[in-house]
């Protein structure tokens, strides 16, 4: 096995990057660092095989294709929410494809590629709960939510409840807001439509989403702030990807098992 | 000294801490008002005797009479037994967290009911008989060693005891304090108490004991009086530990 | 009868011990029947003791029975190396704290008497001034939660530039702490030495820094063994905060597992059971060694029942996560 | 260092919330550890069996565990702990009247865990009470009874004091764990929320939040050291 | 026995233990190979009069020479002086993690920097002149009180001193190793050893000193030979530590 360069043609040799560019030297290196998460059905999750699985992979695992770097090269590093501008600023990784939304606050400490996908805000209720339609549901300063500390979701909803005190319910992880759903300490769970849609899929009959996306979350890939060359690179990419078909079967494998139809390309907004 | 039967009786006690036989078919009787006198070197099985009588240690096989009755083996009979048969250690084992009169007053208060001014009047009435009726407010912390052992010794007189037994009481002291424990103790040994006397102090046995008793390897080697014994020892061992003990 | 009932117990007489015998009978049988009604039954009803959740745990025909094990086995393989990397870099880096704040403390009483009066000064002044500094140091990072310690380390050290492995940021922030612990633990092994065997070693002309390293640190060692033996748990037990910096031990792969497979509690259970396996026996070896110690007696007379106070205090002290 | 000042109601609300884990876990630990402790010493060996299993379990697996299996069991077992919204202790804990179990789940798993390292401290100063004492008891002709209230307990109380005070410390370390566990807003919590989340600078949240903890621990060591000095003089 | 200036000279020596004082104005010379027995009641400061003469004990105000040199205060000179004055402590302080032969070794090699194979042999043959050749490879745990003692004097022996001084070396023995620990003692003063003996042996102090020295409450009080001594104390205190010694 050793020495055998020419199983995918895709060698060092077999691509050219301009001189210098961050494209060039992760291609000389053969190995790149991607942060992901690893606990996100659907986009990235660590099963039994012990290698991340999932939406945010597979657009991943299609840049590095792009670099010409072999997909076992690559290693992923766990990227909690919070963790995320930090380890692109550090350097700890390479580039963070991990649910990404693009917003301005972000855009001061690190740059985007993408979106590569566009979720919306949604609401997560019991099957049989009628009474929550939508974000306005929450107006009346009855009914409670979940959702995660600083999560932008949590930001957002905010906008909606009456009593941000009572009816408002932060935890570190969406699992414990599904099982404070469940055990009915909450009325309903929000976040991007994607993640809840993955918890339907599991307790199949559960759970439901009440009403349309209020907002959208473009998700996008987080590079170092200064490095607009590598930004364009995978923003071609991307579309090269929406174009020849691999983006619609990496959705396919992956998150679009929890909603087939909502399998669409968003535009790269390269800004 | 002695009158009528006799007040503790040993019969072929037998005792063993796992393989090691500790105690080795020992028979002993010790009369009302005797003073016996326990020698013999270290690990020979002089505090396990001496502890077998108030049942600190359980014996695997023999008898044991205390006043014509069989020890009991448990609960109040034996807490009575007890109460009776007065035990002064070698590491005095006052109540740290008490004063000297508490420490004198707690047996009589708490397991003979007597009432507590009663107590206190008697027990500051032994401190002084031991001489030590002016630290009844300190705590054992604050006592010499020798002071210690005497307020140990009132603490035990306080249960007006059938019987004293006297486990090395001096070996932990001072050499200038062992006197004044000892003066205690041959007092009491002339005021008729029956008493049996763990030490290494031959003056004492000398002078205040009717009988020695070497013991060597669990057994009981030799009980003779005391001027027969010192003068004329019939074991091998016991010349052999009286040369070393006696001759610096 | 044991040492450690007599204090309380009497030896039993045959009527006490008919009385046990008929209490333990009762009281058995209340255990289980307690047993039954408040876990199993309730734990039934939820079928928690289905196959689903716990074939991919116990049986090895089940499809995923290899696949979780091989996880479980990698997770279980970082936690030793993370606590293996902790504890020896925290013994060698204690050992050397211990001896230098020993060497301080009779620094600082040292005159220099024979040097220049100005230099004389300065060194006396440096040396209060190094042991304020370790003795501070001390009490921060034993003051402060592990946890807390981990988690400054993997925030603040790639704050400036210098980012490892998320193993390196569990094992200095294991290595901070337990450091300073192990050297109070040695420390206060080699003060509750009897004071002869210091003064037995100046008696004969070695030097303070012979004493302490030649006669000092070696009965120390083995005095605090046992303690170091605990601290060794605890270390152990403290890798699993490396889920908080996202370190894969074996709590962390557990969660990964869960997420698959949705079962928590039978996951915590083989974890739960794993972890308390390798501790206990580290416990029982702690105990061995206690008692061997008391028996050989290869350390300057602490009395075997009274264990030094500071063996005591790293009992407390392996309350685990925390001091 | 703005932070500090800015976000001081943060600060503080977090050594609030922190000290109500630990005041709270404290009273329960003792309690249940004095229990488990009577277990472990009984004379009827399957309770002792018990009392040792209880220490053996929790002494050897970590915290998190158990803080997991409080989240994840206890809901199994039927129970969302419901039982500790005490009338008038939810009034000035208020946690504990919410709906969410997560506070009380954290709660009800630092008291497991401590109680067993609080019996151990209990156990130690038993076990301290040097074996003369009670034999002098027992010449005296005092009852298990007498000798226990009398001579042992007392004694031992003062054995137990000092380790039990580092249980105590480290259990306030512990309770750090809380935050990371999903009770929000206690000092390990707002040192992630702040730095995180809210990308503050470091260098002060990190100092912030180390002497929140170093208030509550390095002066209840220090305590602990003149008691024990103390004792070891009176000895 | 004395010959030329003396060896070790106190001259108004004072010492206090926070308010305590606990050597008050003491002046003492001991020539060399002079024998002298300090005795004394409990606390009066004859350990601490011994400890500072190597300055285990540092002194208040007066002066120590030895040798005639002043006693250096720390350092270097410090450990140099300590190593020619042979110290033996009442509980033996033997290295408890070395075996015996490592324990008379350890100094000359690690402080006289002495080959290993020499001060073997030479501490073979110190064990061998205190009878315990024999133990050389056993630790200190394993010895009897006496033979740990004997194994201490041969430690401070192997260091060849100019002094040696003893705290009270057999108070912590059984009485039956009491014996074999004054022999050598003994013939360490025939060999013309300058000793410096705490005791309450009064055998030893009488028939192997050259003075004994009586303290009370820190003070020097009594400094006579030891048939002067024991027949006719000059002071009140001394009659009567004696009379409580002498007795029982
Ligand atoms: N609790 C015990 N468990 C096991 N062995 C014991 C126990 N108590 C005493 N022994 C052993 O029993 C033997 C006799 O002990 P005992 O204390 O009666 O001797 P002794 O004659 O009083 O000795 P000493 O003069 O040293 O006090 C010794 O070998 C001792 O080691
Ligand atoms: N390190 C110390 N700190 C404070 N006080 C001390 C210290 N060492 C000794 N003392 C006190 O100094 C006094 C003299 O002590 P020292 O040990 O010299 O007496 P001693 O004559 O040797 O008595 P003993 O016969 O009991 O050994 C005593 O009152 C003692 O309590
Ligand atoms: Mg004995
Ligand atoms: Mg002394």
């Amino acid at each position: 096995a050793c020495g055998g360069d020419s199983d995918e043609g895709t060698g060092a040799g077999s691509k050219s990057f301009a001189a210098g560019s961050t494209m060039e030297k992760l291609n000389k290196a053969q190995k790149i660092k991607i942060g992901t998460k690893f606990d996100q059905p659907g986009f990235g999750q660590k099963g039994l095989s012990g290698k991340p699985e999932g939406f945010d992979v597979e657009i991943a695992k299609i840049i590095v294709k792009e670099l010409g770097i072999p997909e076992d090269k690559i290693e992923y590093v766990e990227t909690p929410s919070k963790v995320r501008e930090d380890v692109i600023v550090n350097g700890t990784v390479d580039l963070v494809a991990a649910t990404y939304t693009i917003n301005d606050k972000r855009k001061e400490r690190i740059a985007f590629a993408g979106p590569y996908y566009e979720a919306g805000q949604n609401i997560l209720v019991k099957k049989d709960d009628t009474t929550i339609t939508g974000p306005d549901s929450f107006k009346d300063g009855t009914k409670k939510v979940c959702s995660v500390t600083g999560s932008t979701p949590a930001e957002t909803i905010k906008q909606y409840v009456k009593d941000v005190a009572t009816q408002l319910v932060l935890f570190d992880t969406y699992d414990k807001c599904r099982d404070a759903l469940n055990g009915g300490q909450v009325d309903a769970v929000t976040t991007d439509n994607v993640i809840l849609l993955g918890y339907i899929a599991k307790n199949e009959g559960a759970f439901k989403l009440a009403g349309d996306n209020f907002t959208k979350e473009p998700y996008g890939i987080g590079v170092k702030k200064e490095d607009a060359a590598f930004r364009t690179f995978i923003n071609d990419t991307l579309e090269k990807a929406f174009a020849d078909g691999s983006w619609k079967k990496a959705w396919d494998d992956t998150a679009g098992k929890f909603g087939a139809e909502l399998g669409t390309a968003p535009t790269v907004n390269r800004y | 000294m002695t009158t009528g039967e006799p007040l503790i009786v040993l019969d072929g006690v037998n005792k063993y801490f796992g393989p090691l036989h500790v105690l080795d078919d020992v028979s002993l009787s010790v009369g009302r008002g005797e003073v016996v006198v326990v020698i013999g070197p270290s690990g020979s099985g002089k505090s396990t005797l001496c502890r077998t009588i108030n049942r600190l240690e359980p014996i695997n096989s023999g008898t044991i009479t205390f006043d014509g009755q069989p020890l009991p083996a448990e609960g109040r009979a034996l807490a009575k037994l007890r109460s009776e048969v007065g035990m002064v250690f070698q590491s005095f084992n006052l109540f740290a967290h008490k004063t000297i009169l508490e420490n004198v007053t707690i047996g009589p208060i708490k397991v003979r009911k007597e009432k507590p001014a009663v107590a206190r009047e008697r027990g500051l009435a032994l401190l002084d008989r031991v001489g030590i009726a002016n630290q009844a407010d300190k705590y054992p912390a604050q006592l010499s060693g020798g002071q210690q052992q005497r307020a140990a010794i009132a603490r035990a007189l306080a249960m007006q005891p059938k019987a004293m037994l006297f486990d090395e009481p001096t070996s932990a002291l001072d050499p200038e304090m062992v006197g004044e424990v000892l003066d205690v103790m041959t007092s009491l040994a002339r005021d008729g108490m029956t008493m049996v006397v763990v030490t290494h102090e031959m003056g004492f046995a000398r002078h205040a004991a009717n009988r020695v008793i070497f013991m060597a390897d669990g057994q009981l080697v030799e009980d003779a009086p005391p001027a027969e014994f010192f003068a004329n020892p019939r074991s091998e061992r016991a010349r052999d530990f009286l040369s070393k003990i006696l001759t610096h | 009868m044991s040492q450690q009932t007599s204090v309380l117990y009497d030896v039993p007489g045959p009527r006490q011990q008919r009385i046990t015998l008929i209490s333990s009978i009762i009281a058995g049988v209340a255990l289980l029947v307690g047993a039954y009604f408040l876990i199993y039954r309730p734990l039934d009803e939820k079928g928690q003791f289905s196959m689903e959740l716990w074939g991919p745990l116990v049986d090895p025909s089940n499809e995923n029975f290899s696949l979780v094990w091989e996880r479980i086995g990698l997770g279980f393989k970082n936690t030793l190396i993370a606590a293996a990397l902790a504890i020896v870099a925290s013994l060698v880096i204690g050992t050397l704290l211990a001896v230098l704040r020993i060497q301080l403390k009779s620094l600082t009483r040292r005159r220099f008497t024979g040097l220049a009066t100005p230099v004389a000064y300065l060194l006396r002044g440096l040396s209060l001034l190094l042991s304020a500094v370790t003795r501070v140091c001390v009490e921060v990072f034993r003051g402060l939660p592990v946890v807390i310690t981990i988690f400054f380390v993997a925030r603040g050290f790639p704050e400036f530039g210098a980012s490892f492995d998320t193993l390196w940021y569990l094992v200095i922030g294991l290595t901070i702490y337990n450091s300073v612990v192990i050297a109070e633990i040695l420390r206060s092994g080699m003060e509750g030495l009897p004071g002869g065997q210091r003064e037995a070693a100046e008696a004969i002309g070695l030097s303070p820094l012979q004493t302490t390293r030649m006669i000092l640190l070696p009965q120390s060692f083995r005095i605090m063994l046992p303690a170091l033996i605990s601290q060794l748990v605890v270390v152990l037990k403290d890798t699993s905060l490396g889920f908080i910096i996202s370190y894969e031990e074996t709590l962390n792969i557990g969660k990964q597992i869960i997420g698959v497979l949705s079962n928590p509690i039978q996951v915590y259970v083989v974890i739960a059971v794993l972890f308390i396996v390798v501790n206990y026996s580290l416990s029982k070896l702690a105990q061995y060694l206690q008692r061997r110690l008391s028996q050989g007696r290869k350390t300057a007379g602490t009395p075997a029942q009274n264990p030094p106070p500071a063996a005591l205090m790293s009992q407390a002290e392996s309350t685990g996560q925390g001091l | 260092m703005n932070v500090l000042i800015d976000k001081f109601d943060v600060f503080a609300g977090g050594f609030w919330l922190t000290l109500q884990i630990c005041v709270l876990a404290a009273i329960g630990a003792l309690l249940l550890g004095a229990v488990v402790a009577v277990l472990r010493i009984s004379p009827v060996p399957p309770l002792r069996a018990v009392g040792t299993g209880y220490v053996n379990v929790f002494r050897n697996m970590p915290l998190t565990v158990v803080m997991f299996f409080a989240a994840f069991g206890l809901p199994a077992l039927g129970s969302n702990a419901d039982f500790l919204r005490i009338p008038g202790l939810d009034a000035v804990f208020s946690r504990l009247d919410t709906d969410l179990p997560y506070f009380r789940f954290a709660l009800i798993a630092l008291v497991l865990y401590t109680a067993a390292f609080v019996c151990e401290a209990l156990r130690s100063g038993v076990n301290a009470v040097p074996a003369g004492q009670a034999e002098a008891a027992r010449s005296l002709g005092l009852t298990f009874g007498q000798n226990l209230r009398y001579v042992v307990l007392p004694q031992s109380w003062k054995a137990s004091v000092v380790p039990l005070g580092s249980v105590i410390i480290a259990m306030i370390k512990n309770s750090a764990l809380a935050g990371f566990f999903g009770v929000v807003g206690d000092l390990s919590a707002t040192a992630d929320q702040l730095t995180g989340a809210e990308g503050y600078a470091f260098i002060p949240v990190a100092i912030g939040i180390s002497i929140g903890y170093l208030i509550m621990t390095v002066p209840l060591g220090a305590l602990l050291d003149r008691i024990e000095k103390r004792q070891a003089v009176a000895r």
